[in-house]
């Protein structure tokens, strides 16, 4: 196991920067969004909270051209978008955000592959940082793994104090570290240090869910209109909550045409469940109540995608409790719901 | 002091629940984000002890009141009050059918100017309370106190709760938090001070953060329209696509269409999670309005709606 | 109901990025209403057309290069590949694009997407064909599909509906299957209409009047959801149980892979695990929605 | 530089601005051929997503031409106008959009001379700024 001295840090994300565009966490746009590292702010490595808006941006980025085309006179012509988009290191991720990733490459990897997404996947290496300060809403101790978590990123670093303590998770992370220089062989005191600083991280997750127990009622309650109305009945239909999600995906494709319909091009851009847009048809619209696409939003997470992926498609990561304008919070919802008659469950389990 | 204003609204709900004068209420109830409430809704008196005044009841209400059929009680500070009032002028609500519980704003705080002066997120500040007319902040370590202007909602700012006569019912007494016309327009004359080159860069930077998720729009209680102009197709006015350019023109038509009837109640700056300052907005087409056209949104409910009258001579000189 | 394999469905897909569109060539087009065309196209690059394949009942997204991406399924049959069809009402942006277009415009195609008809299924029994206005143009692919390989098929009972004599789609057909001793044919409008002279009644109702034997029959629904809802209680009344009525499901799509998430009822994505579905499969859905 | 030849979107109600600018034409009255006109019902039909979409796409000024206040075909139309277009102005302008870019003028079905006289001044106005590059990258 290695270390690194924290005024060292600089020199790593300048070799890197060589050979990456390097994102770190930072508030230069006027939100704490990763972005391009200025060269100079180091401050996210003494305070690195988790951004209001999650790295999926990096992957799956709000608006991205799918492919360009042309009219000739031999008809159109379509110029795909780049193939092999430019190398990423994303520095100074949270494990919850990590984990987010690996369970979106899922839906991008099933069946037809999404070579827009995992291409980005393919040119990036994520380093990891042991999140010391969650916050009062943070929830990921319920999800089956922790705030310093290391399994879903290249690199690991936990901060003891004046240096951060490196783990090389992959052999993408023990690549990008070859030739590293200020890399010192931590010590036994280090490693404990680790330790108790993770298992203090873990500690401090106060949120608590149960997803046994959600997974038992959600199917019993999908009926209940009369519950999910109260649930909902104070949210606003807007995109928060989804877009500042790391496990949403949803996007919309639209096109555009150039002022003088010489070409244009087919975008990608985030969309939501919330919008009652969303399933609009001409004739009809499935979810045109509030309370349907309240209840879409929680099923979908916690009931349709581990029946698809096998994994809940959340990782606690309080972002759309923190910034909801009405402070719906999914928590309170999921600890809250009704057990459901004894009749919904074994007539659920004649039919499943 | 809070505690007796909190007891009161809450005896007078359950009479006005057990008399039937109304059948469900709107108000604010203990919120799970530190420094925050949430708005709930209530039908039968069990639940009347839920209701709760502190300095953190920012939402507007009223933004929920057109989806409860029904008689219905609204606990609104005065520019949510100035909204409903606005709704009725616009025919979303009937009168009739809103039981208006005027409260007092209680010392209302904006936590993310306590945030940023503090450079603290707020589950790091134990407590947030009044001494006289300073705010104390405590936290693991210490504590700061500011004044009242420094903490208040912009929107408070050019707070004028005089005037408004459409209360059904006042818990307390309505003053004004921090009222000083002079402060909230600062930031407006800095901007009017600038050339139009240096005002367009502004907003294209400020613009080129936003996400569209429209939490503006949905936030706001006079933003009313069944279908947005956003989300037609045939013609396509702006695209859907977050470019800069697009997300302008959507906030600079949202802003004009609902001159005259916004109030200023801050709620869309508020809601915007990447920070855009949207009360530069609409604190200015509040003064247009006002300037031009001698006109306060949501303050007399028999007053037709701002688009729908016209003087005979007015604006000639905007007039080629 | 778990998620049926789709490795073996027919993915003929040249490039490797699924949202690249096939360039394709309008070749003729027929106004089969006032609001419905139907769009007879192939493909430009001539590998493609001669290799392109799909099954009855899959669905295309059709572009309008500029304009956008719209669903519609292939509405002639896999037993006659040149040209392929495509019957379109103009309804919004790209319909309303598509519908400007003339014979020689390019249009993109990618696909094809989704299940298909369970031909194997259907072998061997007697088949009754129930379609709403446009809904006859998923059916008319597998119509011409049993009636291609005729031999493999017991009875044919055909029930096609529309609101008046007008708005009935691909009159050609009707006329051919009219024609044809093997098969069955009504045709309804909904309300009694000066010189018509054929059947009037809404759709589930004649079925009833037809009354199809259930004995070793596979029905197929098609249409407005509500003539679906309408018409499956009356087939359960002629005795046919849910596993032999089969439907196609509407649903707003845009990638038609199962990514954009917006065609899902419960953990089932429409695009993807549909949008052929067996009425038994529907009454187990996790959600109403449909 | 060669003179720059601004381009400008002329909403022309039905009733006056538009007969106005036809009678103009039919009494061979030299203007300007910057304006490109488009034909409202009414000059109270032009919402401020008009003014930003022809903004947006490169015209250089948008004008709305209606009836005088008084003599509106529908009664109240231009009154509205008045009040939408001066927000309109006004809060473009703060946004940055020069106040030339955003014009309002009332001309009648008989005004042909002052059709031809409001083009060629807001022509003139808007030859004094730079093209419209607000919505470039």
């Amino acid at each position: 196991m290695k270390k690194i001295k924290k005024q060292n840090v600089a020199g790593l994300l300048e070799k890197w920067q060589k050979e990456f565009t390097v994102f770190v966490p930072s508030k230069a746009s006027g939100v704490l969004q990763m972005a391009a590292w200025d060269g100079e702010n180091l401050s996210f490595l003494e305070r690195n909270r988790n951004t209001a808006i999650p790295p999926k941006a990096n992957f799956l980025p709000t608006m991205q051209k799918m492919f360009g085309f042309r009219k000739e006179e031999g008809g159109y012509v379509l110029e795909p978008t780049d193939e092999d988009p430019p190398k990423q290191l994303l520095f100074g991720i949270h494990p919850c955000d990590a984990r987010a990733i690996s369970i979106i490459d899922m839906v991008f990897k099933d069946a037809y592959e999404d070579k827009y997404y995992l291409s980005r996947r393919q040119n990036t290496v994520l380093v990891g940082m042991a999140c010391t300060s969650p916050y009062d809403n943070c929830f990921c101790t319920s999800l089956g793994f922790g705030p310093a978590d290391a399994t879903d990123v290249d690199i690991m670093l936990t901060d003891i104090g004046d240096s951060f303590l490196l783990e090389q998770v992959t052999d993408k992370g023990k690549g990008v570290l070859a030739g590293a220089k200020d890399l010192v062989e931590a010590t036994q005191a280090d490693e404990k240090k680790a330790k108790e600083v993770k298992e203090s991280a873990k500690a401090a997750v106060s949120t608590k869910i149960d997803t046994k127990e959600i997974s038992k009622r959600l199917p019993l309650v999908f009926d209940d209109k009369k519950f999910w109305e109260e649930i909902a009945a104070k949210c606003v239909s807007c995109g928060i909550c989804t877009f500042l999600c790391p496990t949403c995906y949803c996007f919309d494709i639209s096109d555009e045409m150039l002022r003088d319909g010489s070409g244009g091009a087919r975008y990608r851009n985030w969309d939501c469940c919330s919008f009652a847009v969303y399933t609009k048809m001409p004739a009809e619209n499935p979810r045109e109540e509030k309370w349907r696409r309240v209840r879409q939003k929680v099923y979908h997470k916690y009931a349709f995608y581990p029946e698809l992926f096998g994994v809940i498609g959340c990782t606690g990561c309080g972002r759309c409790i923190r910034q909801c304008p009405v402070n719906w919070d999914i928590t309170q919802t999921l600890n809250s719901l009704p057990e459901g008659t004894a009749a919904k469950a074994e007539e659920k389990q004649k039919t499943s | 002091m809070t505690e007796d204003l909190e007891q009161k609204l809450r005896d007078e709900v359950r009479t006005l629940l057990e008399k039937g004068k109304i059948e469900h209420v709107i108000g604010y109830g203990e919120g799970s984000l530190k420094f925050a409430t949430t708005p709930i809704m209530i039908s039968d008196q069990a639940d009347v002890d839920r209701l709760v005044i502190n300095p953190f009841i920012h939402n507007n209400l009223s933004v929920l009141l057109p989806e409860v059929s029904g008689k219905v009680a609204v606990v609104a500070k005065v520019c949510d009050a100035r909204s409903i009032i606005s709704l009725v002028q616009n025919k979303q609500v009937a009168r009739e059918n809103v039981f208006i519980i005027g409260v007092p704003c209680n010392g209302i705080v904006d936590v993310a100017k306590v945030e940023k002066l503090t450079g603290l997120d707020r589950d790091e500040i134990d407590a947030v309370t009044w001494k006289d007319d300073r705010l104390v902040v405590t936290f693991a370590g210490g504590s700061k106190e500011f004044s009242a202007p420094e903490v208040a909602l912009d929107s408070c700012l050019d707070c004028d709760c005089s005037g408004f006569k459409e209360f059904d019912l006042v818990i307390g007494e309505i003053t004004p938090v921090a009222a000083n016309k002079e402060l909230s327009r600062v930031r407006i004359k800095e901007m009017e001070a600038m050339t139009p080159a240096q005002r367009w860069e502004f907003w294209k930077n400020e613009f080129s953060r936003c996400i569209r998720c429209y939490a503006c729009r949905q936030i706001c209680p006079v933003c009313f329209c069944e279908r947005c102009f956003v989300e037609e197709t045939e013609p396509l006015w702006v695209s859907p696509l977050p470019r800069w350019q697009d997300n302008l023109i959507f906030q600079a038509v949202r802003m004009m269409h609902v001159a005259g009837r916004c109030t200023d109640c801050g709620e869309c700056q508020r809601a915007c999670p990447v920070n855009i300052p949207l009360g530069l907005l609409t604190g200015k087409m509040e003064d247009i309005v006002d300037e031009l056209f001698d006109y306060r949104a949501g303050m007399d409910k028999d007053a037709a709606p701002l688009m729908a009258a016209y003087e005979p001579e007015e604006a000639e000189d905007l007039m080629r | 109901m778990t998620i049926s394999d789709i490795s073996h469905r027919k993915r003929f897909l040249a490039q490797g990025n699924v949202y690249l569109p096939h360039i394709a060539v309008i070749e003729k087009i027929i106004d089969e209403t006032p609001t419905v065309k139907t769009f007879h196209f192939n493909f430009k690059d001539e590998k493609l057309r001669k290799e392109f394949t799909f099954e009855s009942g899959q669905f295309g997204e059709y572009s309008i290069l500029g304009v956008g991406e719209a669903t519609f399924c292939i509405s002639s049959s896999p037993t006659r590949l040149d040209p392929l069809e495509c019957a379109v009402a103009r309804v919004g942006k790209v319909t309303n694009a598509l519908h400007r277009l003339g014979v020689g415009a390019e249009i993109g195609f990618r696909g094809p997407f989704g299940n298909s008809f369970p031909l194997d299924y259907m072998e061997g029994k007697n088949l009754v064909f129930v379609a709403g206005g446009i809904g006859l143009a998923p059916l008319r692919s597998l119509i011409w599909n049993v009636l291609d390989n005729r031999a493999k098929y017991g009875n044919v009972d055909i029930v096609y509906g529309a609101r008046t004599p007008r708005d009935l789609c691909f009159k050609y057909d009707l006329e051919a299957w009219e024609k044809d001793s093997s098969v069955n044919m009504t045709t309804t409008v909904d309300r009694e209409v000066p010189d018509w002279t054929g059947n009037v009644g809404f759709v589930p109702a004649v079925t009833e009047k037809v009354a199809p034997s259930a004995k070793n029959a596979v029905a197929i629904v098609c249409g407005p959801p509500i003539m679906i809802r309408f018409t499956f209680p009356v087939l359960e009344k002629l005795g046919f149980t849910p596993p032999q009525m089969i439907t196609t499901l509407e649903k707003r799509m845009k990638c038609g892979i199962g990514k954009c998430g917006r065609c899902n009822i419960g953990e089932i994505y429409v695009c993807r695990d549909g949008p052929v579905f067996s009425y038994e499969e529907i009454r187990n859905f996790s959600s109403d929605e449909v | 530089m060669d003179t720059f030849e601004p381009k400008i979107v002329a909403f022309c109600c039905n009733w006056c601005s538009y007969a106005g600018a036809d009678l103009a034409g039919t009494s061979r009255m030299q203007y300007p051929p910057n304006i490109r006109i488009i034909r409202v019902m009414c000059s109270g039909r032009v919402n401020p997503s008009f003014v930003l979409k022809a903004l947006s796409v490169g015209a250089d000024g948008v004008l709305v031409l209606g009836c005088h206040p008084g003599d509106c075909h529908y009664l109240t139309g231009n009154y509205r106008t008045r009040r939408r277009m001066a927000i309109t102005k006004k809060f473009l302008e703060y946004m940055g959009v020069e106040p030339e870019r955003v014009q309002v003028s009332w001309c009648s079905a008989s005004e042909g001379s002052r059709f031809a006289e409001v083009v060629s001044a807001v022509t003139d106005d808007l030859k004094q700024l730079s093209p419209n590059r607000l919505f470039n990258d």
